[in-house]
């Protein structure tokens, strides 16, 4: 069985409550082991690294070195783009970078190896074994929904800390959105900033970037947004009142990969609580669901 | 006089304010004559794996330095006085052959002489000779060394000395107050168990017998190396050469051996001991017959090192032995 | 007298007798029990003073090279060093197998402490086999010597190595006696090139040590003849042992002798060779 | 000879015509400045360069030594230095074995247009020589009163 | 005592400004076997080389020394004037003091110091200098240029021309390359099938050339004057022997694939030929795509051949020949820009061109046939959007060089699309526009006044709106983002060395540089050689450059061969490896390291003792060795050497520079 030292981030403990069930319903029947780490702490991401480089680095760290102390051989997951930039910058930067590993041991007051891999779920979905458990565990397919998915900025850049092969034009979503039965949709923003962490300090000027995300997807013939993060999740929900006025556009609903996959698996919109989102997102599943094959 | 065995070391430090010591030490590898740095222990319990010709002819020498730039010439003069305590009255006899031919030749060697000169050698008596020990053969007695300055003899918890020379007197003069009343004639007698007999006339044998086909079995298992050269204390061959760097420079001597193929090689390419027949009945006949013949005494001692040594095993006193076999057979 | 000597004594004198070859190589007595000196046996009643026992350690086939056009065979008794070092010679096209007639011996092990890293104690290459073969026992650390020296400072290495040398006294019994150096002429002899000086200094010890290992290292066959022959018992194949471990380390598993046909290591080139430099 | 001029390291570098040598011709043409001490010995390969070259450039007192040739794959004689990586990987384990500072001997491939990298390395190998002084070990030298062995 | 001549020049100011050339002298005149120094403004002037000469009159000089420039340089000049002297030339070594010395040190007093050290290992080892001997081996008057675009062409005619025979080999079915998929050429916009396919037609018709299409180099051998290459002559299936090329197998064809002559902008049948103006102007079949050769179906163009050419059993075939010379003339290809542009859609927008696709859309004999129309619906663009240094002058995306034609090219695509379609509105977006050129510059402002809108800022991202193609970019001028809503878009790519240059290199053992474009012998001085005798270099095969400079440079290379092929024979280096024999035991050791197997293992009589016998030893042979001294470094008793560069003259060039 796979198993990870697990780090939530503290969007899964509020905003991102389907995300968070989804996720657990899905593991669960992948049979991938969730190890939340101990006394995990914030991983700084926005204003972080922002304020000092130590802080920047020494917060992701702490959790990272926490997990690798408690159980060091275990890879450590993590759900949210922007923690995973954070915690996998913390272990760049101690593999590369001897001035910074200095920096975090000293602030952390523990000593980090970075001997374990920092992962996302597109990463894990992406194993050919665990592509393998999803294409068996698809119970119901989600026929021909337009999907535009949505990695964001943080899980694929920059290149050299994420290792993603193409950050201009990733697919692996894609991939595995396809296994649900879903058509993924050729679009360009797929890892544009939606502009979450600016959108309360600087919103003028970064109200248009989720504006314009969601208008390429809709105009590019998506009927829903699939997320691998709760803050774009979140980010790309709030802002579609703002977007509907401007644009005369409809709203598309947004929800994660994990929760596509729930459905897929046969979770029930109850189970995963599809009701928290705040543009509803039952509905177009629903009518996918409810498709049948061409 | 004698001299407690626990006072040998401070006499040797007494001696050591006026010259340097050398004894015979275990070395890392092999044992050697070294400078006894006041402390060390000496090796008494064998002969060296080295002989103690280097201290008069060593292995490389530098003779003189040039300078064509200021236009000199600065000849080597050792001047450093030498005491050999422990030396064995078989290697004694090496220096005495040695003295032969650098001194008392019609040339005289100065680097020799110099070094020579400032020598002085306390034999010790040899109590305990190696399987591979014939000196009495040649014509040394283990216990006693005539050309030696002073001979020490272990007598138990001491060792018994007699002076042969001033250059003795001076020692004993250096270390008196260690010294004790004691007689030398409680030595007891020592014979090899290696025992070559070999008829008076040998070396005329042996020339008779320069084609003989025995060079040829004895040198079946040569191989040419020059270790039996090297280690014998009386060998002393040597080559010339320098070491230039521009106009300034030095010229050096370093041992040769008549073992190996280039030694003879003259600059044509022909030569004249082609093979390792030729090169080991040289060095045999040298040691057995050509020595004999000028200076009238065999130039081996005994000592038995290159027996003990050689890679292959050769055994220098097979010589005699096919001599006197065949001699008795016939 | 031991079965295997019998059966020695017996394949020699019927080599010897049926005139098949010009003489025998093996190991005859000396005066001393624990001494064997190499025996050329040239009648059949020769094979009468053939011996065999935990003395009968000197290599026997460098001395191919002393007859390189015989009339006859040559007969050599060969235990699994030795037919390295046939290998090792017909590889560097010195000797030719045709003028050879092997006996095989398998070896039971020696009295010398290079017998405890032997990997072939049974012939690898012969015309007859007098006796089966065994087993050869695991052998110590193959690296002994250079694994010892590697653990020092550099500054300790080259302490070492000066101790070494310095007590080396040029007598030249470990290129001799060694297999891989083959050549018709030495290097060192060669003075008028400048490759060796001829002083016994310390430097010229140690460029005299380094440049044998250098031009014996992808060759050696690891008998360990040139430490039993030095007079003085320097531990010299620290150096041809440092050579073998790195090329060892740099394209695998990697013995020299134990074949005729095996390329050496610095007679061939990969282009994916590993490149430390640059 | 001078003190100065022991303190001042003595480089010398084996060249390959093709390459190296040309490199070192390209950075005169640039006008790269690389300090005095490395000088270029000519050869038409770094497969000509054998190995006891290095010990005799030790020897007689260079303090640092440096074998150059064209990159694998682009030796004009085709293979040349594809033997020179063989032979001078293991020599240069063997020095550092033998005691000799890894900083004295250096091996680098050095192509024809690279002049800033032959710069580089003329500066960077005579810097680490410079700090490590003068050389002694197999050093011979010519007269007694600088026969001082380490 | 040898009777050295130490001769130090000043070049000029070049050397005497850093190296103090009177010490240099003056020292030089201590140094054992030097019986003579001296120094001159310029050694290499005919009164610097009259006074050389005088010395060696004057003095008895049996070899000398110069202390100049590299011998790279000058050490054939000298070698030739010592050929009228007593002096042997190769009783010559040079002190690199320019190059190696006052070029790269500043310091007046430790420049000369080395200077000095260096002079004095030149002649320590010409002390052990020898005399040797060139001998000659004969030329094969015949040349092999390798690729047949533009440079192959015009090197081939000039060769053809002056009498000797080429052979000119091109991997595609027809020659042409590059240049025959051009509509205009600029600054004249003259049309660039008009003034190359006569050429083609030349090379294809000339009695002097023998034109190997659908042909690759698989291996050589051998040297100057004297090269064996094997070649591969790609199954054709066609016999052009009877075919006249009629063209009716092709137009009878079933299979539709996209044809690369046109980058996949229109389709071709399995037998094709590359375009219709082909040189042989027969078709070929392209096995990968004909169903008889895939699936064993079909067989049409056997039945409609009213000759009975197709031949489906046709096979690879390898063939040796001998070159005399040899001309790189592999030209270029566009970089991969979808592999290094994410941002611009990664290709998957098939509205968005290359500049070699745009050239096909404009060509009157292109798919469209010369009407500019989206690839994807088939309209006329509104607006265009050409993008410069795609791939070029930015390492982090690409190549860190200049590709020299686009900036041009761009200039002509603009103009090409104003006067086509008047009204349409196109941006160029670049980052410098270079217009070294003759007419050149006027072209491009002329361009700018037929309404070229040049933006200067590069664009970050193209990505689909509708049908539109947004370009966000930035006017680094105005310092404003902008963004254009583009129907189309050109991308000006940069110019990367064909595919497989690495092989060939390799094979002719020529240098690279740092961008796998071939390595010039020298960057100014000897800009169409190459390190290897005998390869010489044509266009773009060496570095991107324009039409006109690839026909100089094509012609050049010619004019090397020529003066080549015009010799019956050519001097060979005698600084070859030689064997000792009396100490060469026969090892093979030398024979296994040399490349170019000029060491055989020879039996020779000798005697040992009194015995007759054969000993192997290793043998050289002067021919085919070529002094690379391999061999001296496998030999550990030191019996083969390397002359001129003997290990004893090495050994004494270390103990110079030791003193």
């Amino acid at each position: 069985m796979r198993k990870y030292s697990y780090f939530p981030g503290c969007s899964m403990e509020s905003t991102a409550k389907p995300y968070r069930l989804a996720t657990e319903y899905v593991m669960g029947k992948l049979g991938i082991g969730l190890v939340e780490i101990e006394d995990w702490n914030c991983c700084g991401a926005t204003s972080g690294h922002t304020l000092s480089e130590a802080l920047g680095l020494a917060l992701p760290a702490r959790s990272l070195a926490l997990a690798e102390k408690r159980n060091p051989e275990l890879d450590i997951l993590t759900g949210c783009a922007s923690c995973y930039a954070r915690l996998r910058l913390a272990m760049y930067k101690a593999r590369t970078d001897e001035r910074a590993k200095y920096i975090i041991e000293k602030t952390i007051d523990m000593p980090y190896a970075a001997a374990r891999e920092v992962y996302n779920f597109l990463d894990v979905f992406s194993l050919p074994d665990v592509r393998e458990g999803i294409a068996e565990r698809v119970v119901r397919k989600l026929t021909g929904l337009k999907a535009a998915c949505y990695y964001g900025c943080l899980n694929v850049r920059p290149a050299e800390v994420t290792g993603a092969p193409d950050r201009e034009n990733p697919t692996s979503m894609d991939e595995i959105v396809a296994l649900t039965g879903a058509e993924p949709v050729d679009w360009a923003f797929k890892a544009e900033c939606c502009g979450a962490a600016h959108q309360n300090d600087a919103a003028s000027a970064s109200r248009a970037l989720p504006h314009r995300i969601l208008r390429d997807a809709q105009s590019n013939g998506a009927e829903a947004i699939v997320t691998a993060c709760p803050m774009c999740n979140l980010n790309l929900e709030m802002r579609q009142d703002g977007y509907v006025n401007r644009t005369g556009m409809d709203r598309i609903p947004v929800f994660s990969l994990s929760e596509l996959l729930a459905v897929a698996m046969g979770a029930s919109a109850k189970r995963i609580a599809l009701e928290a989102h705040y543009v509803p997102s039952a509905a177009v599943l629903a009518r996918a669901l409810r498709r049948k094959d061409a | 006089m004698k001299i407690k065995k626990d006072k040998f070391k401070d006499a040797l430090a007494s001696i050591a304010k006026e010259a340097k010591v050398f004894l015979p030490m275990k070395g890392v590898y092999a044992s050697e004559y070294r400078v006894w740095d006041g402390a060390g222990e000496p090796f008494f319990e064998r002969n060296t794996a080295l002989p103690p010709k280097e201290l008069l002819f060593p292995r490389s020498e530098r003779m003189y330095e040039y300078d064509l730039n200021a236009g000199t010439v600065t000849e080597a003069a050792p001047d450093e006085k030498i005491v050999i305590a422990g030396i064995r009255p078989c290697d004694v006899r090496s220096v005495e052959h040695l003295d032969k031919v650098f001194l008392e030749s019609e040339y005289t060697d100065v680097y020799y002489r110099a070094r020579r000169e400032n020598l002085t050698m306390i034999a010790y008596g040899c109590a305990t000779p190696a399987p591979t020990c014939f000196c009495d053969s040649m014509d040394v007695v283990p216990t006693d060394a005539p050309g030696a300055d002073v001979v020490m003899n272990d007598a138990g918890n001491s060792y018994v000395l007699t002076v042969n020379t001033p250059k003795g007197e001076h020692i004993r003069d250096l270390i008196s107050s260690f010294l004790s009343e004691g007689k030398a004639d409680d030595v007891p007698a020592v014979s090899c168990s290696l025992k070559v007999e070999k008829p008076d006339d040998l070396h005329k044998q042996l020339i008779a017998r320069f084609d003989d086909p025995m060079w040829e079995t004895l040198s079946d298992a040569c191989l040419g190396c020059g270790c039996c050269s090297y280690i014998c204390p009386t060998c002393y061959c040597f080559d010339i050469g320098r070491e230039n760097r521009g106009k300034t420079g030095t010229a050096f001597r370093c041992w040769d051996s008549c073992m190996f193929s280039d030694y003879s090689r003259m600059a044509g390419g022909h030569n004249p001991r082609p093979t390792k027949k030729e090169r080991l009945r040289n060095r045999y006949l040298h040691k057995l017959a050509y020595f004999p013949e000028r200076y009238g005494t065999s130039l081996c001692v005994g000592c038995g090192r290159c027996i003990d040594k050689c890679p292959a095993r050769l055994d220098i006193t097979n010589v005699p032995d096919i001599i006197q076999g065949s001699e008795s057979n016939g | 007298m031991n079965d295997n000597l019998a059966k020695m004594r017996e394949a020699a004198k019927r080599a010897l007798e049926s005139g098949d070859v010009g003489y025998v190589i093996g190991w005859g007595a000396t005066k001393f029990p624990d001494k064997t000196s190499p025996l050329f046996m040239r009648k059949p009643e020769d094979a009468e003073r053939l011996v065999w026992n935990e003395y009968a350690i000197p290599g026997i086939a460098k001395y191919l090279l002393d007859d390189l056009y015989p009339d006859k065979p040559i007969g050599v008794f060969v235990r699994g060093c030795d037919s390295r070092a046939i290998n090792r010679m017909m590889k560097d096209n010195r000797i030719k197998r045709e003028n050879l007639r092997l006996l095989g011996i398998p070896c039971d092990g020696k009295d010398d402490e290079r017998c405890t890293i032997c990997r072939n104690r049974n012939p690898l290459v012969y015309d007859e086999l007098l006796w089966d073969e065994a087993p050869t026992p695991e052998p110590k650390d193959r690296y002994f010597r250079a694994n010892a020296v590697e653990a020092m400072s550099a500054d300790g290495r080259y302490a070492y190595w000066s101790e070494v040398f310095d007590q080396c006294i040029r007598c030249y019994a470990c290129r001799n006696i060694c297999p891989a150096c083959n050549c018709k002429e030495c290097y060192v002899d060669m003075t008028a090139t400048g490759f060796q000086g001829k002083q016994h200094s310390r430097s010229d010890n140690l460029i005299f040590g380094v440049t044998r290992a250098f031009h014996v290292g992808d060759r050696c066959i690891e008998c360990g003849e040139c430490e039993r022959v030095c007079p003085m018992g320097l531990p010299i194949m620290g150096q041809t042992q440092k050579i073998l471990k790195d090329i060892n380390e740099l394209v695998g598993d990697y013995e020299s002798g134990v074949d005729a046909e095996s390329e050496n290591y610095l007679g061939v080139f990969d282009l994916d060779d590993k490149d430390e430099f640059m | 000879m001078s003190v100065k001029e022991t303190n001042d390291p003595k480089i010398i570098a084996f060249c390959c015509n093709w390459c190296t040598y040309t490199g070192a011709d390209l950075a005169g043409l640039n006008r790269s400045h690389y300090p005095e001490n490395v000088h270029i010995v000519r050869v038409p390969c770094s497969g000509r360069v054998n190995p006891q070259f290095i010990l005799r450039a030790f020897r007689n007192g260079c303090d640092g030594v440096m074998v150059c040739g064209c990159h694998p794959g682009d030796c004009h004689y085709s293979t040349g230095n594809y033997f020179t990586r063989r032979r001078f990987t293991l020599m240069k384990r063997l020095l550092e074995y033998n005691g000799i500072d890894p900083g004295r001997f250096h091996a680098r491939w050095i192509s024809g247009s690279e002049a800033g990298k032959f710069r580089d390395t003329a500066e960077e190998v005579t810097a680490m020589v410079r700090k490590l002084g003068p050389n002694t070990r197999y050093r011979e030298y010519a007269r007694r009163e600088m026969s001082a062995d380490e | 005592m040898s009777k050295i001549g130490v001769f130090v020049c000043h070049c000029g100011t070049n050397i005497a400004n850093t190296v103090d050339v009177e010490r240099a002298v003056a020292s030089a005149r201590e140094l054992p076997g030097v019986a003579f120094a001296s120094e001159y403004k310029y050694m290499c002037s005919e009164p610097g080389q009259q006074m050389i000469k005088d010395a060696i009159e004057e003095y008895g000089l049996d070899r000398v020394v110069i202390a100049s420039c590299s011998p790279r340089m000058h050490e054939t000049t000298f070698r030739k004037m010592l050929k009228d002297t007593k002096v042997n030339p190769y009783m010559l070594e040079i002190a690199n003091i320019r190059e190696q010395c006052s070029w790269v040190h500043t310091d007046k007093a430790k420049a000369t110091e080395k200077a000095i050290r260096l002079i004095r290992m030149s002649v320590a080892k010409a002390a052990r200098d020898e005399p040797l001997f060139a001998s000659s081996i004969p030329i094969e008057k015949r040349a092999l240029v390798i690729g047949g675009g533009i440079a192959g062409i015009q090197a081939a005619l000039d060769i053809a021309d002056a009498g000797h025979e080429v052979a000119l080999l091109e991997r595609e079915p027809s020659i042409g390359g590059k240049m025959a998929m051009l509509d205009k050429t600029f600054p004249t916009l003259d049309c660039s099938a008009c003034i190359s396919t006569p050429k083609m037609v030349d090379a294809g018709a000339h009695p002097n050339i023998k034109l190997l299409t659908s042909c690759e180099v698989v291996k050589t051998e051998g040297y100057i004057g004297n090269f064996q290459v094997t070649i591969r002559r790609n199954a054709r299936y066609v016999n052009h022997d009877i075919c006249t090329g009629c063209g009716l197998c092709e137009t009878k064809c079933p299979v539709k694939t996209d044809s690369e002559f046109n980058h996949g902008l229109s389709k071709r049948p399995a037998i094709y030929k590359l375009f219709p103006q082909a040189v042989p102007s027969k078709p070929v079949i392209d096995k990968n795509s004909c169903l008889k050769l895939t699936k064993g179906k079909c067989g049409v163009c056997e039945k409609v051949c009213p000759l009975g050419c197709i031949d489906y059993a046709d096979e690879d075939r390898e063939f040796t020949e001998t070159f005399g010379a040899i001309v790189f003339a592999t030209g270029y290809e566009l970089i991969d820009w979808t592999a290094l542009y994410g941002e611009y859609g990664g290709g998957r927008y098939p509205d968005m061109l290359t500049g070699l696709q745009f050239e096909r859309l404009v060509n009157a004999s292109g798919p469209t046939e010369g009407h500019i129309v989206r690839p994807s619906d088939g309209k006329e663009p509104k607006t265009v959007a050409i993008v410069k240094c795609v791939g070029s002058r930015d390492p982090k995306k690409g190549k860190s060089y200049c590709s020299r034609a686009c900036c041009m090219y761009a200039a002509k695509h603009a103009h090409q699309i104003l006067d086509k379609l008047p009204g349409t509105r196109v941006f160029i977006f670049y980052i410098d526009v270079r217009t070294p050129g003759k007419g050149y510059e006027e072209f491009y402002d002329q361009t700018r006044k037929d309404g070229a809108i040049y933006v200067r800022g590069r664009i970050s991202k193209i990505y689909k709106d509708g049908d539109k193609l947004v370009c966000n970019g930035e006017d680094t001028l105005l310092g404003k983002q902008v963004k254009v809503m583009a129907d189309m878009v050109v991308l000006e790519t940069a110019m990367t060395p064909s595919s497989g240059i690495e092989e060939l290199a390799t094979m002719f053992g020529v240098a690279r540089d740092v961008n796998d474009w071939i390595q010039e012998a020298h960057p100014k001085l000897r800009p169409v050689e190459t390190q290897v005798g005998g390869v010489f270099l044509a266009g773009t095969c060496q570095g991107p450059r324009d039409i006109p400079d690839t026909v100089a440079h094509a012609s050049a290379a010619a004019a090397k061969v020529v003066s080549l092929l015009n010799k019956s024979e050519m001097e060979t280096s005698p600084m070859i490896s030689v064997v000792r024999r009396e100490h060469c035991c026969g090892c093979g050791a030398c024979e296994k390291i040399c490349p170019y197997t000029a060491i055989t293992l020879e039996e020779i009589d000798d005697r040992v003792g009194a015995k007759r016998v054969k000993r192997p030893i290793a043998s050289v042979n002067s021919g085919l060795c070529q002094g690379c001294g391999a061999c001296t470094a496998a030999c550990r008793t030191g019996a083969i050497d390397l002359l001129g560069f003997r290990n004893a003259q090495i050994l004494e060039e270390v103990d110079a520079l030791c003193l």
